[in-house]
């Protein structure tokens, strides 16, 4: 009887340990307590931080908004980064792509008149994916040409793009005042909040839609299959006929499209210009995302919502307790160590298993 | 006493059988040879034995004591080595850095660079296994390659050795060399492990052979009590027919590909020099030759992967625009392609059976409209052409990198098949292949050579050369240095013509 | 002329003080990477490295201690991604990440727990410049390299020490092929996780010395997130470099010559960002015109090994 | 220490100064009814980006917090430290939507729109707001410093003390609040009339010490011998680089003479702290009026001070540079902010 019993919990637990929603759910967990226990040795008190955090991310109507509003541009980075992968390519460069998506946008939506918003949001849209889908292409476009790794080309490029951008907006396009800034976008071009007063927007259905069209683009379209078949095996790839480097290059323009759009939303949703450190560390998170969401789209839509909820929680944390937001950084880091770590998961339910077994 | 005793040995793969309660007894100084179709569980077995893979149960014993093997450490320590199917080298490095590996001579606490080639060099010498000790693996030959991953298993003193498939790459004067050499090891008291799927090396080779099918062993016997169609009944379960039909086929052939003055020059070497050939309708145009002599050079340009330096491509009489070479428009103009390296260029492995047997035909109208893949119409033709040629899976869903080797090949050769080429380029179609699929393969490519195709079949198995070939060439350096009917060469001429001998000894006389 | 000397002169020791820490980095991340596991956590590492120099000169007073508390720290970030990668087959990117992040926090945390405050350490003991004898003499040369940072020495020490390393030594040659074909070397018995766990240990410890170089050899101090992304520069001084040792202390000098040549270049007649882009851009240009002699990275590089009966 | 602009004595005259002139002492009759004495005042103060340890504006703030608690213990303040400009809006809001708090004190000119914004929604909260200019809302009481009259006299003095006849400046961004520095100090060298050159570097980030040295190292050695730094955290790696030349360099926004008195002889002050504690404090009292108030030397919301610094400077210098704040504070002198305004200001005062 007992023994059957075990047998029966063991092999709960075995079962358990591979489910992979089931994995990440207690990485998150573990996280949650690891970073608990760092706050305690610091002194502050973690149920208080936790209950702050969750208030934040999830309290009511409008921190949920805020919640879904902070993940949206995390979602676009995301899924860069994972479309990238799909294809074969280390796009580092997602930050640099973001912001060479958000000044073109930035600028239609400025200068742009006379149109009605329904053709002015989209003609933005447009102008960002073609701004970063051009500054990721011409790191594949290098790395064509001259086989250089596009882990250097795109991380380079981050730097340009930035002080490019910096420039540009200081001296050719800069709005009057204090600010380095481009000029404030028309009302026709802005997305209002759905929530008021927070970030949540029209935005993040576009991002949502984004995600099916990138799940629906790799699966059912000849130019996704090809480009998962050149990541997959690129001598299979090109002797069947598919021609790598435009795909590479495609692969890279349509990433650095997803960047460009998560700038765009950002200028038209948040601020209603492009401002300079607008971007705060979205590629890396939009790094992490697309890994801890395996490349997946409908994974790196959840993973952007974790991750948008921590950056939430972390502001309202920051309003309500007096725990430095850098525990914030840390609980991140754990988060991203832990869900792409599942086996340490694994380990703990192992360990728990022998335990009661002995 | 057994140099290897394995008694009972089972293991479970996720969700594969692939030995189960398996029994191996191998005489001290014998060649035992073990044979079994693709997927038998063969190399799963030996790998258990070198500590590459842990039993699920079993036992063994080396030299009549019980071990327990957890890694190729323990292996090594025991006498065991092995040369696995696809070589473990490090292209970068040396010989003597390949073959030293783990055994390290030192002086001085630092690396000896010096000894080891001296080292390298003595133990080749000894057993006659020519190698260059400094020279870099990538640049080696297949053949060679071979040579060093024998010499690291004599350099850890192996008594034991262990060669998973030896002779799929090798040409015949290499497979004769090796089998010296494995003699020679035998006569010196080695024990030798060896699997193939041809028959007549095993017979002429072997002591003792183990049959495997679908990881059990069906029975071992000695090589003295059988013969090849024996053998292969053991191990497909049936009769096996090894004389393909073949008969002239009627009407006038063709010339529907041809190949005027074609170089491709690599490192600065001509790999392929002013070669011409003409590729017939309803004729096999066999390519005998060793591995770097230009055949790959040869595929790839006929398949749109290797730009022509100078000379010219001809599709039914019309010469290609040099821009035109492309795999995509070589696919399209009807030139199929059975890549040589099935694993590298052969198919997507983490791609559905699906999704390979379109690969390189997904932008037909059939499968794709306007960039859209047809999901439907694409996955009844794969279940039809699966079907058709016989892919033992469980579902067109299944990954192509789960499929035995045989099956990937029928993969592969179905795909191209099926999309009614006028031109099919054969790259040693059945290698790595068991006798039933060879069979099979070989009919197929019959089948399409009497319903008119032109095909050039390039192989290192002269057996199966001679065999469905209409015509021969061979390509010695990069030329074609002869060239005549089928029937008009053996084995042997065929042998020396590849390695330049008989070439230069024609000239001469 | 003389004027022009003077120019040269404080440009090349300015590309040498900036190619430092970047240098270090790119030593450790050329170690690991040639053992097969890629190191993005070299920014963070360098963050942490940073700021246990600071911590360990400040507790003992004594620079020499920080420095071997930063190596130390530096090692426990090694570990961590060894344990990650290797251990329990975490993306190799992703690891990094989680440790830059991790850096990022943790060290402001650990600042107001030890200074109360978030911005900078105390000021502590730091490496102060010695002279180079013989070299003080020369002429030019005594300019560049009179009187230079100790942990210059050592950094030219470590870059003869890694390719001795990788290039002479037994140990060298099985990580070598290990980030080639790591399933080859298991077959010859070799030890690959013992092997990869040492050469992304002594990543961690070389990087925590590059960023303790600027913590406690360029400035007496630690400010938060001082390291302003050297760590990623590194990484791509590593590919740059094609995996080589001295090739990645070239490279740093490269990269260090551009950055030191933009702050002299800033006179304000340009716009400053045009300027201070020119480090990025000309490495691109560097690239294009050096691709023929661009090695090819260890194949099997960010995979993952398993070892028989894993998985 | 005779010296007129000793920090204490600076504070000392700022805790008069906003009271006197930046429209605290506002007539009574204002219909917010002031809390009495020893009753509960909440404050909730929101940062700058960079947060707290910046030893500079987030820093300063604070400590005029905790200056406004210690003066009066029925004060309580809570600290709230964005990371991103975006955040400002959200913060504000949550703040004001409780309706919890007294005086929401807000910061950077990269925070305006969001309060602008959010005052406009809650007419009833009462807003402080320093270090940008939010206008005439009835709500907002907003304090600008005029950065560019304190640089001025620095680059006035260090245009005399120099002896190379060179002088640099590492700004931390090529952006308009820290070109306000650049601006003054390079019209103050101009106006010393001594022929003195300025150059001017950016590091581009503010955590960048590394580069911060390196800058400097190359002012010093293309000839500067006193570099200001006007850089946040960056500037830190300039002391390093003035410590390791033996040459000179002035600090910005709090006394940072204090940092290596030997090399630093000079600093910039902002009394933002002593703004921040009458704020509160004259919140409390009622007194807060709304509206814009731009400080600057005649306020005694920015000065200098050369307290603590080893370094000798002669009293005639400190002269001259005291005669020309008195200049400035009488308006004969205006000081430009831009770095294009600089020219003409060069054209009007310094080519006669
Ligand atoms: N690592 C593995 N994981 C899961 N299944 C495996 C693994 N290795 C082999 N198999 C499966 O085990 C079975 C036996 O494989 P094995 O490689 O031993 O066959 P084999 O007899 O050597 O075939 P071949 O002649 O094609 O080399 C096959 O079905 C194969 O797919
Ligand atoms: N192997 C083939 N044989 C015959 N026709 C083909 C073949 N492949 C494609 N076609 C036809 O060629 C035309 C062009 O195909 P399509 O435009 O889809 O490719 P593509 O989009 O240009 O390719 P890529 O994705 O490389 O850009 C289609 O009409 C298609 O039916
Ligand atoms: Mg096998
Ligand atoms: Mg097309």
């Amino acid at each position: 009887m007992t023994v059957s019993g075990t047998k029966k919990k063991a092999s709960l637990a075995e079962r358990l340990s591979q489910n992979s929603v089931f994995l990440s759910g207690a990485a998150l967990v573990l996280s949650l307590i690891v970073a608990g226990i760092v706050m305690l040795i610091a002194g502050y008190s973690p149920i208080e931080g936790y209950s702050a955090m969750f208030t934040g991310a999830f309290g009511n109507v409008s921190n949920l908004a805020q919640t879904l509003g902070t993940a949206t541009p995390l979602i676009f980075a995301g899924l860069a980064m994972a479309f990238a992968a799909r294809g074969g390519m280390f796009n580092i460069g997602i930050e640099g792509q973001i912001i060479a998506g958000a000044f073109p946008a930035a600028l239609v939506g400025a200068y742009v008149q006379g149109l009605p918003w329904f053709l002015h949001i989209p003609l933005c849209f447009l102008a960002g994916m073609i701004g970063g889908g051009v500054w990721a292409a011409i790191a594949g476009f290098l790395k064509n040409k001259l086989r250089v790794s596009e882990v250097i080309l795109t991380i380079m490029l981050n730097y340009v793009a930035q002080y490019l951008a910096e420039y540009l907006a200081n001296y050719q396009f800069k709005a009057e005042g204090m600010l380095v800034r481009t000029e404030t976008i028309l009302p026709s071009a802005a997305l209002t909040p759905l929530v008021p007063y927070t970030r949540l927007t029209g935005g993040i259905f576009v991002a949502l839609a984004f995600a099916v069209l990138m799940w629906w683009f790799l699966s059912r379209t000849t130019a996704g299959y090809q480009i998962r078949a050149i990541s997959a095996n690129p001598y299979a790839a090109e002797a069947g006929g598919i021609n790598i480097a435009r795909m590479n290059l495609l692969t890279m323009f349509l990433s650095g499209a997803l960047a460009g759009m998560g700038g765009a939303v950002e200028v038209l949703g948040v601020h209603g210009y492009f401002i300079t450190n607008m971007t705060s560390g979205y590629g890396f998170d939009g790094v992490a995302i697309a890994v801890m969401g395996q490349y997946t789209p409908l994974g790196t839509v959840v993973s952007a919502l974790i991750f948008g909820a921590l950056r939430a929680g972390s502001t309202s944390m920051n309003r309500m307790t007096s725990i430095p937001g850098e525990f914030i950084q840390v609980l991140q880091a754990l988060v991203i160590l832990f869900v792409s770590t599942p086996g340490i998961v694994r380990m703990f339910l192992k360990k728990r298993r022998q335990k009661k077994e002995a | 006493m057994y140099a290897v005793e394995m008694r009972g040995i089972t293991k479970q793969f996720k969700n594969v059988l692939a030995n189960s309660n398996v029994d191996l007894l191998v005489q001290r100084g014998e060649i035992h040879s073990l044979l079994g179709e693709n997927g038998a569980g063969k190399s799963t077995l030996m790998n258990i034995l070198y500590g590459m893979y842990a039993p699920t149960s079993g036992e063994i014993s080396v030299q009549g004591k019980p071990v327990k093997i957890e890694n190729p450490l323990k292996a090594i320590e025991l006498g065991i080595a092995m040369v696995h199917q696809h070589f473990m080298l490090i292209e970068p490095m040396t010989v003597a850095e390949n073959v030293v590996l783990g055994y390290e001579p030192k002086k001085r606490g630092c690396f000896d660079f010096k000894k080891a080639v001296s080292d390298v060099e003595a133990l080749a010498k000894e057993y006659g296994l020519y190698v260059d000790a400094r020279e870099k693996v990538e640049n080696l030959s297949v053949g060679t390659k071979q040579r060093v991953e024998i010499l690291k298993a004599l350099y850890r003193k192996a008594e034991i050795l262990i060669l998973d498939e030896p002779t799929a790459v090798l040409t015949p004067q290499e497979v004769t060399d090796l089998f010296k050499v494995l003699r020679r090891l035998k006569e010196s008291g080695k024990t030798i492990l060896i699997i193939t799927h041809k028959l007549k090396e095993t017979l002429a080779l072997a002591d003792t052979v183990t049959i495997l099918r679908k990881g059990q062993v069906i029975t071992s016997v000695s090589t003295k009590d059988v013969d090849e169609s024996k053998l292969a009944e053991l191990m497909v379960g049936r009769i096996v027919s090894f004389q393909a039909e073949k008969n002239e086929v009627p009407g006038e052939h063709k010339v529907v590909m041809a190949l005027r003055g074609a170089t491709v020059v690599k490192e600065k070497r001509n790999a392929l020099d002013g070669v011409s050939l003409e590729i017939r309708s309803g004729e096999i145009l066999g390519i005998a030759g060793v591995e770097g002599n230009g055949q790959t050079e040869l595929i790839d340009a006929l398949t749109g992967l290797q730009r022509l330096h100078s000379g010219s491509i001809e599709l039914e009489g019309k010469a290609l625009h040099t821009a035109r070479i492309t795999p995509r428009a070589m696919l399209e103009a009807g030139v199929g392609h059975i890549p040589e390296d099935r694993g590298k260029r052969g198919f997507v492995g983490s791609f559905t059976i699906a999704e390979n047997i379109v690969l390189g035909y997904h932008r037909k109208r059939e499968f794709s409209n306007h960039g859209l893949i047809r999901l439907k119409e694409r996955d009844a033709f794969a279940q039809k052409v699966a079907e058709q040629y016989d892919v033992r899976m469980d579902s067109i869903r299944d990954t192509v990198g789960s499929l035995s080797g045989g099956n990937q090949q029928k993969v592969i050769i179905g795909r191209v098949f099926a999309q009614d080429p006028k031109v099919i380029i054969a790259a040693q179609p059945t290698r790595g292949v068991d006798i039933g699929a060879i069979e099979y393969i070989h009919a197929q490519i019959l089948k399409m050579r009497d319903a008119g195709k032109a095909i050039l079949l390039i192989s290192a198995d002269l057996e199966e050369l001679t065999k469905l070939s209409d015509e021969i060439a061979v390509l010695y350096a990069g030329r074609i240095v002869d060239k005549r009917p089928a029937k008009d060469y053996d084995e042997k001429t065929l042998g020396a013509l590849m390695t330049g001998h008989a070439a230069a000894e024609e000239k001469e006389a | 002329m003389e004027d022009i000397l003077s120019v040269v002169t404080s440009l090349i020791a300015g590309s040498i003080r900036v190619s430092i820490p970047i240098a270090f980095a790119a030593l450790g991340g050329t170690l690991s990477e040639r053992s097969g596991i890629i190191n993005m956590g070299l920014e963070g590492t360098m963050l942490i490295g940073a700021f246990f120099g600071v911590v360990g000169s400040y507790f003992t007073n004594n620079v020499w201690l920080g420095l071997l508390t930063a190596m130390l720290a530096g090692a426990l970030c090694g570990l961590l991604h060894a344990v990650l990668t290797i251990r329990f087959k975490c993306e190799h990117v992703l690891a990094g990440v989680g440790i830059n992040v991790l850096a990022s926090g943790l060290t402001v945390v650990l600042l107001q727990m030890i200074w109360d405050t978030k911005g900078k350490s105390a000021e502590v003991a730091s490496f102060s410049n010695i002279s180079l004898p013989v070299i003080n003499q020369i002429p030019v040369l005594k300019d560049i390299l009179g009187e230079v940072s100790p942990l210059l020495i050592l950094l030219a020490v470590s870059v003869v020490g890694v390719w001795f390393l990788l290039y002479r030594t037994v140990f060298g040659l099985r990580a070598r092929v290990i980030g080639e074909n790591p399933e080859a070397a298991g077959s010859m018995g070799i030890n690959v996780y013992r092997t990869q766990y040492i050469c992304v240990i002594l990543c961690g410890v070389l990087a925590a010395i590059g960023g303790a170089y600027m913590s406690i050899g360029d400035i007496h101090m630690f400010s938060r997130d001082m390291v302003s992304g050297r760590g990623f520069i590194a990484l791509a001084v590593v590919i740059f470099g094609g995996w080589h040792p001295v090739g990645a202390w070239l490279g740093s000098l490269l990269f260090g010559l551009a950055q030191s040549l933009q702050y002299r270049l800033q006179t304000g007649s340009i716009p400053p960002q045009l300027v201070q882009m020119l480090p990025y851009v000309a490495t691109i240009v560097v690239l294009i015109f050096a691709r023929g002699s661009s090695r090819r990275a260890p194949a099997s590089e960010g995979k993952h090994y398993y070892a028989k009966g894993e998985q | 220490a005779g010296e007129p602009a000793a920090e204490n004595t600076a504070g000392a005259d700022a805790t008069q100064a906003p009271a006197e002139s930046a429209g605290t002492e506002s007539p009574a009759g204002e219909e917010s009814a002031a809390p009495a004495e020893g009753e509960a005042y909440k404050v909730a103060i929101v940062l700058g980006v960079g947060g707290l340890g910046d030893e500079s504006f987030n820093d300063s703030m604070y400590d005029g917090c905790q200056l406004a608690m210690a003066e009066d213990p029925s004060i309580t303040v809570q600290v709230i430290e964005p990371t991103e400009v975006a955040e400002f809006e959200g913060h504000y809001m949550e703040l004001a939507r409780t309706g919890e708090y007294d005086l929401i004190i807000g910061s950077g000119f990269d925070g305006v729109e969001a309060v602008t914004k959010v005052s406009g929604l809650f007419p009833e909260q009462q807003f402080m707001f320093v270090d940008g200019d939010c206008g005439d809302l009835p709500n907002v009481a907003s304090f600008t410093f005029r950065d560019q009259e304190k640089a001025f006299l620095l680059g006035y003095l260090a245009a005399q003390t120099s002896e190379t006849g060179k002088i640099g400046v590492v700004g931390g961004m090529d952006i308009p609040s820290i070109n306000m520095f650049v601006a003054g100090y390079e019209a103050g060298a101009a106006y010393a009339g001594n022929g003195t050159t300025v150059e001017r570097k950016y590091v581009g980030a503010w955590n960048d010490t590394s580069t911060g040295k390196e800058l400097a190292l190359a002012l010093y050695d293309s000839g500067c011998d006193i570099v200001y730094q006007a850089a946040g955290g960056s500037g830190l790696g300039v002391f390093a680089a003035a410590a390791e030349k033996d040459l000179l360099a002035i600090g910005s926004d709090t006394n940072q003479c204090l940092i290596d008195p030997d090399h630093v002889f000079a600093s910039g002050i902002r009394t933002l702290n002593y703004i921040i504690r009458d704020g509160i404090l004259s919140g409390k009292a009622g007194t807060l009026e709304p509206g814009s108030h731009s400080v600057g030397l005649a306020e005694n919301g920015v000065t200098y001070t050369c307290e603590g610094s080893n370094v000798a400077v002669p009293q005639e210098v400190i002269d001259s540079v005291e005669a020309v704040k008195q200049e400035i504070i009488d308006g004969k002198l205006t000081v430009p902010s831009t770095l294009d305004d600089v020219a003409s200001f060069i054209e009007t005062y310094c080519n006669k």
